[in-house]
């Protein structure tokens, strides 16, 4: 750790993507801004991997004394595999950025969330948590600001409710201990808990402001209502961080409020328990249960392209708080799995949504079609994005998910290990939807002269996707990483080799038969005659002449049957209420202006009479 | 130079508040140039008065008339007064500048001296250290108050200077009963002295007393039910007088009420009036925030918010520990900065588009940049946003009343700034993504270097508040700790 | 690391697998016809029809995905079957366990899916819709009777499912397990895309759905990849509920009796609609599987 | 200095000031208010001068009989002498604002004096 001194390591990954941004927003000439962004985006990169070693065996520490507080933060090992693949994330963000927006306003925000996270992730007490968790709210809701203000400002208002949330149990956490760093936090409460200092109602007000602050971010089904606007009207290759990484700020959260902190974790046992699971977690693990199969169902159901990415990530972190909320080490295990390749294949997803929007203009899936020979580098990208969600062996994805569903079924929480189930099932769904809508069939006309996404966009997507074949193929990687910082009971037999103690899963062995088995089925198809290629349109029509403008698609509303077996859950929709709401209290403000404020100066002078008369009343008691 | 030329600080704009008719033969440019220098050598005044005060640590006490208290009255310039008494007049000097192109009604002479008295007012308030010189004081600030609110002439000024006439006379003259009943029972007015009999006074007294001192200021700092003639005051009145109204008149009074309210802290029934005023307190944010929430005119809602980050210092100065005052005080010093830089920047904007409505602030971003960007930094930081100076005030203000026990309260403070947010980023995106109709507008230099000091006031607090906080720490301080406030102040030996 | 007689074994299963799997095609075919009063095409047709496809002098392909789609399911099914202990044969079973090889027998779907998808035939991408929609309305309960498996034997590995089998009786004769086997087998009759649930390839409606545009040796690729499914999945109900099997033979009887259950079924029950089928699945044999689930966690 | 008893004079003030808040809670014409809230003033500045009053002494006017044992506390008349200032002041100011609005609105019903609300 030559290159970068110790002392460095923190504020260089803290502070570098804002003051990059800085710089990018004052110089906004073409080309500086995007390699001033790109730089702002790699430094935090480098940094966190060169201070690998030093982080994953002790720890770095460094504070700042801003007089008000004392801010104090930790690059430990959780610390640093959050933070590192959030900075991978940035990297490949800055690389599609510069692609697809030209403007120091988008550099600006982007690099300033980016802070925000890095912060979220380091932090050591609950002041400078909540500090940058607001700069990164801030940054990512300037970026919807721009293209959509109702958007904007229902993420805004939820992820503000939630932040002051968070902000009133630090207070109370603060005015019981005294203290704001989370270790001397947590054991003063568990202290408390244990001479009954703090009723436990007071604990689980804490417990549940907290949960209701990293449910926010985390997008948890009621709370998830800002997912879609906020990561569709976006910049989609911002959205690849904002839904990558952002997300697993929240998802942070829960891992502080479950683990960092053990008070409340002893805590837990004093919630009592619910036939054998703690009732704590056992309500976010079935919290993320209905995440999944409700984002899932909605993502199946999109007609828009960002739609379906958008309900899709919600679901797929909902896959992480049910792990989480398992809360054995396998799940957990798999759970933190997952964190790592949800940001890697959903980044990618978002990635490719951005060169598609870049180069065709079109969002919606009726005007897609056909894009497998025009795009074929982003179209391959595609198909590893897509093993990856669906959670095809080779892949990433599967080796989380096979995780998470060992850890359920361990746990003894059948049904929940049910949802996971169909979660995926729903997964491939959409995963295929997408891949028929956007790739395959008759290409409009107008896409004809659609070419290849721009080179940063490329690098961006091979960033991305490299991770999801290596960690596919060696999940051993990856575990050993996890298991620094959680004893998950996951023995890494190699690299290849994952087992737990109910199952083994040795992806080089599947690999290697699925190679062998393509050989043999290659061969089978080589030993045929030779294919003549023939034009998409020449079909078996029974028969009638098949001219171009026909369209042999059948892209809108591709899982219409499914919509009709559910017409009785999609009636009800959270954000319809979530407006009446917001218009609830609207009337309730003009309401209450027009009532008291109502310009008659008499009614004015009432309301003193009245104040003098409580005063009075009082003085004479 | 001893302590004693602190008077200066009362005397200056008193004298020359009478000089303004001489000037006026020289013509109007003449008057606004006087008033400016007025304006600069009281913020030279004070800046002298505060590094004395803050290098030597102790008080200046200024008797008047040489007369050593509580026979005479005297000027306690401690750590709050010595700070704020700065702000004032640097406020009071920006204003001036601003008041060159923003107040062209006619009688500018009346103006100038309307503008300094108030100026004094506020100093008096802040620095007195006897209660009925501290009614007078508040009498000076209201009536130059009305005057100004009614300056511009037109119907809607008249009709705010009417609501505030009436609610602040009855208001002065319930505190006047207050300081009557206080004399009636210990003999005395001077402040230290009555810290000092508070515990012996007979208990139905010192409540009546003391809840009528508690409501003829609470009229003064715009407290829930009180406040109504507030948004139309701020409204009517000129865009500088309004700016000076929200950055230090309704400060006075909010210090008048803390430095009150806690020398009475070991009367009977001290409690109970504590808890009333976290109540209203409360209530004001709530209030005022919702109010703001749907309105079409950009100072009345920038009124609005003031009202409430208001009743967020009143919350704080009402949580009775050294915390909250401390706090308290930290967030007067950034709502001063940031409502100054707000209303400055929205007045110029009704000054050169032609009135304050929110279509006039459509596309600002391209018409008025510098404005727009100094407008944007304001309400970014009003809204608590971190990297500006609001965030830190207002972080220490939710946990002081937390560990107060106040946790429902600061549960409904908090959801009225998810409100305040609200309003805020609508304006915001009006004026950056709004439609605009192509025309650019200069801005004025002056005006310009003024907002760009504030906006880095503000970053510079925002991102490192330590100095400023070592300032609140200790005016917070001045006004919890009574006994050191008794001790500075040099009683002679005459008791009732 | 390569032991020969691996290898040989692998080989050796292979060819038993397929020829085996077209042999219950042909079962399949003649069954049914028998019970429809027919005489039915020969046991062996099936073998007959894939070499005469594969003798093809030409055939058509709409681009390389096209081509790829079949290979690539065929070449899961073979490592799928891999996975599975068959009889006495020690292959790859040890390093992978039940819920890898559930999937790895559902993703031959997405390899037909995209070589259907990227045919550019309306009946194919109708095909494809139905095929996925089956599959998500059937997963939910496929999940339950494994889970309700595994929590009763508490193991996923497949040898030592099949282990545990063999001392305790197979898992057919525990109660709450015989909820699962309802559940498993009504399932199997989708994975197999059998009549009840047999919308994915319905002849009459959109003339054999995903596989409308394949001709020559994609069909026979198709063909043998559907013999090797149906080996692997009659060898997977067989190993999860019947308690594996000692020798080949006794692998072939257990596979011959699921499939003959599947088969009478299959030849009784009218199409159900796609959403029909969706409701279908997620009132019973989810409740079942529920009841089932609770019962032995 | 006695603990004041509730005498008659302070039952005097009491009510005049409380004359003066009945006008200016009910009374719908601006002048009514402003002569009520004088009214309040003058309660005020009574109660101010009772509350200085000590029996059986004479204004603390000095000559030569009355020395200070003789004289009343003259603090509180200071006081009021203050008050009345700025009772006059402030009345003058509103009267001034009274007219503009009667110019501009033409009424001086405080019903109708709504233009500024909500």
């Amino acid at each position: 750790m030559t290159l970068v001194p110790e002392a460095y390591v923190v504020p260089l990954t803290l502070f570098s993507p804002l003051v990059f941004g800085v710089l990018a927003w004052l110089f906004d000439r073409d080309w500086i801004r995007e390699i001033l962004g790109v730089i702002g985006a790699a430094v935090p990169v480098t940094v966190l991997s060169l201070a690998y070693e030093k982080a994953s065996s002790g720890t770095i520490s460094y504070t700042i004394d801003t007089g008000v507080f004392k801010l104090h933060f930790v690059l430990n090992s959780l610390s640093w595999y959050f933070a590192f693949i959030g900075a991978l994330v940035g990297i490949a963000m800055a690389f599609g950025l510069s692609s697809t927006s030209r403007r120091g306003y988008d550099w600006l925000f982007s690099l300033m969330s980016f802070t925000g996270v890095m912060g979220v992730f380091l932090a050591r007490d609950f002041v400078s948590l909540f500090l940058f968790w607001e700069l990164m709210t801030f940054g990512s809701f300037m970026m919807v600001l721009r293209r959509n203000r109702h958007e904007s400002l229902k993420y805004f208002v939820l992820s503000v409710i939630g932040a002051y949330s968070m902000l009133l149990a630090i207070g109370m956490v603060y005015a019981k201990t005294g203290t704001l760093d989370y270790a001397m936090a947590s054991q003063t409460l568990l202290l408390l808990t244990k001479m009954g200092g703090v009723s436990k109602a007071y604990v689980d007000t804490i417990f549940a402001l907290f949960l209701l602050a990293f449910g926010v971010k985390a997008g948890v089904v009621p709370l998830h209502v800002w997912a879609p606007g906020a990561y569709g009207e976006n910049d989609q290759s911002y959205t690849s961080f904002f839904s990558g990484v952002l997300s697993k700020a929240g998802v942070y959260g829960f891992i502080i409020t479950l683990f960092v902190m053990p008070s409340l974790y002893g805590i837990y046992f004093a919630m009592g328990t619910f036939h054998g699971h703690l009732t704590g977690t056992y309500l976010i693990a079935w919290a993320g249960a209905v995440t999944v199969v409700v984002a899932s169902f909605l993502a199946v159901l999109q007609e828009d392209i960002r739609k379906l990415l958008a309900y899709s990530s919600v679901g797929q972190v909902g896959y992480i708080i049910l792990a989480l909320g398992v809360f054995n080490g396998v799940a957990v295990g798999g759970a933190m799995f997952h964190v790592l390749s949800h940001a890697m294949f959903k980044g990618l997803f978002w990635l490719i949504s951005a060169a598609l929007i870049l180069r065709t203009g079109k969002t919606r899936f009726e005007d897609f079609g056909g894009l497998a020979e025009k795009m074929p580098v982003t179209f391959a990208m595609a198909l590893i994005a897509v093993l990856s969600l669906a959670g095809i062996p080779p892949m990433a994805g599967f080796a989380s998910k096979w995780l998470i569903y060992e850890g359920a079924i361990q746990a003894h929480m059948p049904l929940v290990a049910g949802t996971i189930f169909l979660g995926s099932a729903l997964a491939f769904a959409y995963v295929v939807r997408f891949l028929y809508a956007v790739w395959f069939g008759q290409r409009p006309s107008d896409l004809d002269d659609v070419r290849e996404a721009p080179l940063p966009l490329l690098v961006g997507m091979t960033i991305l996707a490299i991770p999801n074949i290596v960690f596919g193929i060696a999940p051993g990687l990856a575990v050993r990483l996890i298991n620094r910082f959680f004893n998950t009971n996951i023995t890494v037999n190699s690299y290849y080799s994952i087992s737990t103690p109910t199952g083994t899963y040795n992806a080089l062995s599947v690999t290697l038969v699925l190679i062998v088995g393509l050989a043999i089925a290659g061969l089978i198809y080589i030993y045929g005659a030779n294919a003549r290629k023939i034009k998409v349109t020449n079909t078996y029509q029974s028969g009638n002449p098949v001219t171009e403008e026909y369209n042999l698609v059948i892209r809108r509303n591709f899982y219409r049957p499914l919509a009709e077996a559910l017409d009785f859950w999609l009636k009800y929709s959270w954000d319809r209420f979530y407006e009446r709401l917001a218009n609830l209290t609207e009337d309730f403000a003009d309401w209450l202006r027009e009532g008291f404020y109502n310009g008659n100066v008499q009614s004015y002078s009432w309301y003193l009479a009245i104040i003098l008369l409580i005063l009075a009343i009082w003085g004479v008691l | 130079m001893n302590g004693q030329y602190a008077s200066l600080l009362v005397a200056l704009p008193l004298i020359s508040a009478f000089f303004v008719p001489l000037i006026k033969g020289l013509g109007g440019r003449a008057i606004k140039y006087y008033l400016t220098l007025i304006t600069a050598l009281q913020a030279g005044v004070a800046a002298w008065v505060f590094k004395t005060v803050y290098t030597t640590g102790k008080p200046i006490i200024v008797m008047a008339g040489g007369w050593r208290p509580p026979v005479g009255i005297d000027l306690y310039i401690g750590h709050f007064a010595a700070l704020f008494v700065l702000i004032v007049a640097l406020v009071s000097f920006f204003m001036a500048i601003f008041s060159f192109d923003s107040v062209s009604t006619e009688p500018t002479d009346k103006y100038a001296m309307l503008f300094l008295l108030l100026m004094l007012g506020a100093t008096g308030m802040i620095a007195t250290g006897d209660i009925f010189n501290l009614f007078v004081f508040m009498e000076i600030t209201s009536i130059t108050a009305y005057a100004l609110t009614a300056y511009n002439k037109t119907g809607e000024a008249a009709e705010a200077a009417m609501k505030y006439i009436v609610l602040g006379g009855i208001g002065s003259s319930f505190f006047l009963i207050g300081i009557a009943l206080i004399y009636g029972s210990t003999g005395t007015l001077n402040m230290a002295q009555l810290a000092q009999l508070a515990g012996s006074i007979n208990p139905t007294v010192i409540k009546v007393g003391l809840s009528l001192l508690v409501f003829g200021l609470a009229v003064e700092a715009e407290l829930f039910p009180l406040n109504a003639w507030a948004p139309d005051a701020y409204q009517a009145a000129p865009h500088p007088v309004t700016a000076m109204f929200s950055a230090f008149v309704v400060k006075a009074g909010l210090y008048a009420l803390a430095r009150l309210v806690y020398l009475f802290s070991h009367a009977a029934g001290w409690d109970f009036i504590l808890k009333l005023l976290v109540i209203m307190a409360t209530l004001t944010v709530f209030a005022a925030e919702f109010s703001a929430l749907r309105q079409r005119d950009v100072k009345r809602m920038i009124a609005y918010s003031s009202i409430s980050q208001v009743g967020l210092i009143a919350l704080a100065l009402s949580v009775g520990s050294q915390l909250g005052v401390q706090a308290g005080v930290f967030h007067m010093i950034n709502h001063a900065v940031v409502k100054t830089l707000l209303f400055l920047t929205v007045g110029y904007v009704g000054v050169k588009v032609g009135g304050t409505g929110i279509e006039n602030f459509s596309g600002l971003g391209r018409k008025m940049p510098l404005t727009a960007f100094a407008l944007t930094v304001g309400a970014l930081a009003a809204v608590g946003i971190p990297l500006f100076n609001i965030f830190w005030s207002k972080v220490w203000i939710i946990i002081a009343s937390i560990e107060q026990g106040y946790a429902w309260e600061a549960g409904v403070v908090l959801a009225a700034s998810v409100v305040e947010a609200v309003y805020y980023l609508r304006l915001i995106h009006t004026m950056w993504f709004g439609g605009w109709d192509g025309i650019r507008i200069r801005e004025s230099l002056p005006l310009g270097t003024i907002a760009l000091f504030l906006v880095l006031l503000i970053l510079a607090i925002g991102v490192y508040p330590n100095p400023f906080w070592t300032l609140a720490k200790s005016a917070g301080t001045d006004i919890f700790n009574v006994s050191r406030y008794i001790a500075n102040v040099p009683l002679m030996g005459v008791g009732p | 690391m390569f032991d020969w007689r691996l290898i040989l074994d692998a080989i050796g299963i292979l060819i038993y697998a397929l020829v085996v799997g077209f042999i219950f095609m042909g079962i399949e075919r003649k069954a049914m016809a028998r019970i429809q009063r027919r005489i039915g095409p020969p046991i062996y047709q099936p073998i007959i029809d894939t070499l005469k496809l594969l003798g093809k002098k030409e055939s058509v392909s709409h681009g390389f995905i096209y081509n790829f789609g079949p290979v690539f399911a065929l070449g899961v099914s073979i490592t799928a079957l891999l996975f599975i202990p068959i009889a006495n044969f020690q292959l790859f079973s040890s390093n992978a366990d039940l819920i890898v090889v559930a999937y790895l027998l559902e993703v031959p779907m997405l390899g037909i899916m995209l070589g259907a998808m990227s045919s550019g035939n309306p009946y194919s991408a109708l095909g494809v819709q139905r095929g996925l929609l089956t599959m998500v309305a059937m997963q939910l309960p496929y999940g339950l009777a494994i889970i309700a498996l595994v929590q009763h034997w508490g193991t996923f590995k497949l040898s030592q499912l099949v282990a545990l089998q063999q001392l305790q009786g197979w898992s057919i004769t525990v109660p709450a397990l015989a909820l699962a086997f309802i559940v498993f087998d009504i399932v199997f009759q989708a994975l197999l895309g059998l009549e009840p649930f047999d919308i994915i390839t319905a002849p009459a409606e959109i003339s054999m759905g995903p596989m409308v545009e394949y001709g020559g040796k994609h069909a026979a690729l198709l063909f043998t990849q559907h013999a090797v499914q149906l080996f692997a999945e009659t060898a997977f109900f067989a190993v999860l509920f019947f308690g594996g099997a000692s020798n080949l033979l006794d692998l072939f009887l257990k596979q011959l009796l699921v499939l003959f259950i599947a088969i009478f079924v299959a030849s009784i029950y009218p199409r159900f609609t796609i959403d029909q089928a969706a409701k279908f699945f997620w009132k019973w044999p989810t409740i079942i599987g529920i009841i089932a689930v609770l019962l032995t966690v | 200095m006695s603990v004041p008893h509730i005498g008659l004079y302070y039952f005097g003030a009491l009510s005049l000031v409380l004359v003066g808040i009945y006008g200016v809670l009910v009374k719908k014409n601006l002048l009514k208010i402003l002569i009520s809230l004088s009214i309040v003033e003058t309660g005020v500045n009574l109660l101010l001068i009772s509350v200085g009053y000590i029996t059986g002494r004479s204004a603390p006017i000095l000559s030569e009989g009355i020395g200070p044992k003789q004289a009343v506390d003259p603090i509180p008349q200071a006081l009021v002498l203050t008050a009345i200032v700025i009772g006059v002041a402030t009345t003058a100011m509103a009267l001034s604002v009274a007219i503009t609005l009667y110019e501009k609105y033409g009424t001086l019903n405080i019903e109708e004096i709504r233009r500024l609300r909500g």
